[in-house]
């Protein structure tokens, strides 16, 4: 299949992208939301989940969360290029959301058949936010891997620990991978369910939060699978792509509101007479933030095209621009402290909010040599012993 | 159907089939000279004659210059250009000699000339009866355009030419160069004009051609010298005093980033691996060892070919995507990198290529035994050509945070 | 005998004795608080009481300011201070706080001060009885330390200072500040003087210390403000309108370039695993999974840990040769390399680290479980501390390119 | 056991550094060298080795060739500081002659013990110059890996291709290392003896000659048998981080001079009203390559050092120097080029001569990214399967 040449790209697409644009200028600024989430700079404060609910149920009522759900199952169905242009300006905002976390678990749903996944799927409709959790203690990206077990046929008991999982303070429902003897299955266990303890981390991004979650004997009912078998693994490999397209995104986002800030700053400060973009040793890695951007966002909509109308190349380009995008996230983030100076090392400088997301970004989905080394593996085949 | 061709208009799409048709019945006879790497590099007269007779037919083919207005030479059609260059690139023809008058003398003399001499030179240029070089830099002026020192003062009316260019590609084949000249010592920016010159016809009355020879051993470009060289004012572009603007004209589309495409085609003997694409190292990786096992089973060379490959894909969805202004911030913030990236991606996958051939890569184009026989320390080689020559990478830089980003200016 | 100790002077190796046999007898008693990365980090009065008591009982055992002469309270020792810095590392004893003092404040009132300032200051600043600050950086001279705009005018035989400090590292704790300030508002570097101030004394009285918090939640630095701030002329440095040149002394001494070697300790409470070192990486990955395996298995981890090694080893090697003058071109090519390079190694090495550590290098200070305490991505955060403050690494390249390779000033 | 302060650079390496410092000047200038070696700028001309013979017969009478021979065999048996030293000087001249060959030959010779490797060292005491041949036609970097075969007991005969075999047009004696069923032996073979065939190579480099030579039943008596077993392979194991410090003493030098000719290039031409050292975006890269220069200069006489007083951590220190001397020749020799401009780019500019040069080095020893490989291997241990 080919793709369209504007990505797929058209009027629709803009006009989403146009209306999330303003609505986050409008009412989730940078300064709004340091006073939001940064209170308390203290290292060792009690965790707390700052977030304004308030920002999610207006996303909700203008059908974000439809997007990427199919028209079947009540949603607007539109491509993952809608998708990734929301999710660069949700990145760009550095909101404090469950946005990726319930797109992400609407990519991985809606890739499993049955009535439970077509629930599921009306449920993220209706706005009800969930995440994803089954990742394993040392951080695998694989799929497969996850210390969570589920024994039993019919009714399942869940044991075990998912680690790093995503804004779950801020998520009514789990999509839990968990591990049979037969595969790697996916259940839906909502978060105050008997028997889930969720255990907040502290951490370094302010605009997340994150817990790890034990299942102390959680019992599954059948209404609560699904994907049986191994169809959890499966339904996570096929909605890679698409993630790692989707994070892309908020990492080129979050690198131009970098960029942007950056470059606001270098054409006011001065210092020995001359503005500080004026020096070489800061226009030049400037621009090259800026290409970076460019490079990642360009394959950004690639792979979401790709995604939608070129399937067979999906995982590569996704690959690709998720490699990129986090390179953007490390280069940026350093450079813009850098050329701002002390004031950038500062806490009460907005910069730290954006270079804390970009750093979890980076590493909560396989960082770009992952990539790298697996885009290899789709193109030159695997390592030889 | 395809969604590439859903696009296209019933012209592009027509077109699309006579190019086919045409390329499909005219495929140039296998060249019996060894072809050179790119146009800049033609050394021999045979090699010329060859590449010259193929780019007269492919115009005559209805091929090159395919949105011009007919009155030009040109086809007179809307975006077919694009057409022909991807049918020409997938029939993997030889590439066209003209390359300096295609990309940078064409469009320069459309916009700027007048109309007689529009019609008088495009239909030469087009079918390479015509060879073109072009006149920027010079000995004191090398990133530094506006510098230009070369002089033509109006004597009656004629302008008399006076001044030395350097690094003039192809000049040792060209009927004509496109030329910026000073013609205000005062006013440095105001002060330069641009003029069509014909080189060939005043060899030896006013115009000297020395070939320099590049670190690779080949030749290919050149020092022009001019020694009261006259000629008349019919061959001025724009208005005096207009020169800068004229070649910001040149330098747009050079970068490709002009309204008019410029005609390309394959390289037509170039093999498989050859020296001109990142996802060719994949390949070449495969054919040489390191530490007892295969290159491409050395994790840490899969890592850099994959870096390479991700920005040459990048670039490549860079310039799709600058086409779409719905995804773009400034019109120019993408065209603007097209040659920055390309020319320093190709260097630093080239220097890997070295890497992975490892000791083997000291073999040159002179050797029997040489992989690719010696393609890529050309390439290596060559590609600090592309990263110096028609704007180095740091005025490149300097041009994208000055005029997308709005840094101060460097100056 | 090795050939390290065949080198030392009689001196030297009496004095290596003492040390050891005084760390044996005196190892500080384990800190009951938790104390920092570095002394610019102490957050809290017992942290502070803590060191500020090892460091005076350090000074008492001889092992501090041994090269001073005695009449500053020094040892009144040659070479001996280096002695003193290696064994108190090898003993694994705390950090000696009093590290801008040390650093940059006695050596500066050493070559600068009047014989009766310098005897009354440095025993107090030796013993950590007075804790120093420094005073250079302002909201509008960051890396342009000649903008320096805090001024001192003198009325009668004070001097009255009004201005505003920012960046300064322990003035929350501080006695003392050394300070360089204008006097001269019509000349931009003979402008210049330099005094030593009572910060602690002053507070609320012409001072305002407020500190500012850093992106890593942590405190360590502040704003002093000078409103009105009267004192005498007994605390000027070197003469009026000099301040330039002392100020030289203090960076040069900072950068561990000068004469007189800083007292330094270790780390003491810090474990095997901590941040602080290329080589700990390797360690690290060990600990760490990527894609089914160990990190420290996987090849493009190796080669990045490898070249962060290299380049640290690099470092060492570089500090050793500048002591052999025969191995040096230019005495000050690899001294004034020093900071500019540690503190890029250690910037590239932490971000290394967090790839490593993965999704865990997400766990913060304050979690339980983060792995090393969360020290990575605390090291991560402050690296970028080190190539902002005390000369951007920017500032700091454009003085290598002037100073060493004669090249044009950038200004 | 520990190294001396001063690397073992005493007053005597000193004096042979400066006598070679000043020689060289006084008779191996770079304008000299390029009229010696660049007349014929064609790549498909005839192949023909330029070298000053003069240059090479002083070099002999000032015993350069016996420093690296122990003082039982007629030599001057300096440390491994003064032949970096030496090997720096060439580099810094990028001179052609036979020395980095027959040193290479030297330090694998003096690993072995019996007559035969005393009668040789005696004779490149005496001035005979050798060069190594063995390296197979993958260019393997390891030297148990050869392409020439040895048969037979007692009269042995060679068969097989030594590839790349470096400057043998200037030498007089082959060390051979070739493969029987007991491992990989080494033999003296001279270069006209009958059946060998020595077919030049047309290199990029206008420095050095190269060959690959193709052995066809050269018959070898006993008397030419340096290492007999595997005692070839071991030689050459031992011989190793002498060799790669010696090579990286070699860029090292050669960076020096890129460095101080771009440094004085860009302090003479003129751009946009300044000389091109005036802006950031030459200064700081060009203070770049001082820093790597600086930090593979530390890291070569650090690995010599070793070599002589630290054995135990010689390989790991010749790894690195070796590793950072490669960067040093890709670096250098890339950006002299792009800040000459386009006179970088002519064949007119002595720059090339040091940039073919430098890439020679790089990739005839093992790249950087190998040493590092090798590096990681010593440090952490081979990488588990």
């Amino acid at each position: 299949m080919a793709q369209p040449k504007n990505f797929g790209f058209g009027e629709d697409e803009k006009m989403l992208r146009d209306t999330a644009q303003k609505f986050l200028k409008d009412n989730a600024s940078v300064d709004k939301l340091h006073k939001l989430v940064a209170g308390n700079p203290d290292p060792y404060r009690a965790i707390e989940s700052h977030w304004d609910k308030s920002i999610w149920d207006k996303i909700v009522e203008m059908g974000w969360t439809t997007v990427a759900v199919p028209e079947s199952a009540g949603g607007m169905g539109m491509n993952l290029t809608a998708l990734a242009a929301l999710a660069e300006e949700v990145g760009r905002a550095a909101l404090p959301s469950p946005f990726i976390a319930t797109v992400n678990a609407t990519l991985v749903v809606r890739e499993c058949d049955g009535a439970v996944a077509e629930q599921l799927l009306g449920e993220i409709a209706e706005g009800k936010a969930m995440t994803l959790a089954g990742i394993n203690k040392l951080g695998s990206w694989k799929s497969s891997d996850t210390d969570v077990t589920a024994k039993g046929d019919g009714d399942v008991v869940l044991n075990g620990t998912a680690y790093f999982v995503q804004d779950v303070a801020k998520s009514e429902t789990l999509i839990v991978r968990a591990k049979s003897s037969k595969g790697v299955g996916l259940y839906t266990v909502a978060v105050d369910a008997d028997g889930v303890n969720i255990v907040a981390d502290s951490i370094i991004d302010l605009t997340r939060d994150q817990a790890h979650i034990q299942f102390n004997n959680v019992k599954v009912s059948s209404a609560q699978v699904i994907a049986s078998g191994n169809g959890g693994a499966e339904a996570m490999d096929k909605a890679e792509p698409a993630i790692l397209t989707v994070v892309a995104a908020d990492m080129v986002g979050a690198g131009e509101w970098q960029l942007q800030t950056t470059v606001e700053y270098v054409n006011t400060r001065e210092q020995f007479g001359h503005t500080l973009g004026y020096f070489q040793a800061v226009k030049h890695p400037v621009v090259n933030m800026m290409i970076m951007i460019d490079q990642a966002k360009s394959l950004v909509y690639n792979a979401a095209c790709a995604i939608d109308d070129e399937p067979e190349s999906a995982m590569k380009f996704a690959r690709m621009a998720n490699a990129m995008g986090s390179d953007v996230a490390s280069f940026c983030s350093n450079r813009a402290i850098q050329f701002h100076g002390g004031i950038g090392f500062t806490w009460e400088c907005y910069l730290h909010l954006y270079t804390k997301r970009q750093k979890h970004n980076q590493v909560m989905y396989g960082d770009s040599k992952y990539q790298r080394a697996k885009l290899a593996e789709l193109l030159m085949g695997p390592v030889a012993a | 159907m395809s969604a590439a061709s859903r696009k296209e208009s019933p012209e592009q799409a027509e077109f699309r089939v006579h190019c086919r048709q045409w390329l499909s019945e005219n495929t140039p006879e296998k060249a019996t000279v060894r072809l050179p790497e790119s146009p800049v590099e033609i050394m021999t007269n045979e090699q010329m004659d060859y590449l010259r007779s193929w780019q007269k037919s492919a115009y005559e083919g209805g091929l090159i210059g395919c949105d011009y207005p007919k009155s030009q030479g040109g086809g007179g059609m809307t975006n077919c250009q694009p057409i022909a260059n991807q049918e020409m690139q997938a029939a993997g023809v030889p590439m066209l000699p003209n390359v300096i008058g295609l990309g940078m003398g064409a469009p320069t003399i459309h916009y700027h000339a007048q109309d007689a001499l529009k019609e008088r030179l495009l239909p030469l240029l087009f079918s390479a009866e015509n060879i073109w070089c072009q006149g920027f830099s010079e000995p004191g002026a090398g990133s530094d355009l506006a510098n230009v020192q070369t002089f033509a003062e109006k004597v009656g009316d004629k302008w008399v030419i006076n001044g030395h260019k350097v690094w003039t590609s192809l000049a040792h084949f060209a009927d004509w160069m496109i030329i910026l000249v000073r013609t205000d010592k005062e006013d440095k920016h105001n002060g330069l004009s641009y003029f069509v010159v014909p080189i060939k016809a005043a060899l030896g009355k006013g115009v000297t051609v020395r070939p320099l020879i590049k670190i690779t051993g080949e030749t290919g470009f050149n020092e022009v010298l001019f020694d009261n060289l006259e000629i008349t004012d019919d061959y001025r572009l724009d208005e005096v005093g207009n020169g800068w603007k004229v070649a910001m004209t040149t330098l747009l589309h050079e970068r490709g980033a002009g309204q008019l495409v410029t005609p390309s085609a394959g390289r037509g003997v170039v093999k498989k691996e050859s020296a001109g694409d990142a996802y060719s190292l994949m390949g070449l990786a495969k054919e040489f060892a390191r530490d007892g096992k295969l290159a491409s089973d050395d994790p840490v060379i899969r890592e850099e070919i994959m870096k390479a490959i991700i920005r040459q894909e990048g670039s490549k969805q860079d310039a799709r995507r600058s086409r779409v202004s719905s995804l773009c911030d400034h019109p120019m913030r993408l065209p603007l990198q097209t040659k920055l990236l390309m020319t320093e991606i190709r260097q630093d996958y080239a220097a890997l290529a070295l890497e992975i051939q490892g000791p083997a890569s000291s073999l040159y184009l002179g050797d029997d035994n040489a992989p690719s026989a010696g393609a890529w320390p050309l390439a290596y080689m060559n590609s600090y050509g592309m990263t110096i020559a028609a704007g180095a990478s740091e005025v490149q830089r300097n041009i994208l945070g000055e005029r997308i980003l709005g840094l101060a200016k460097s100056k």
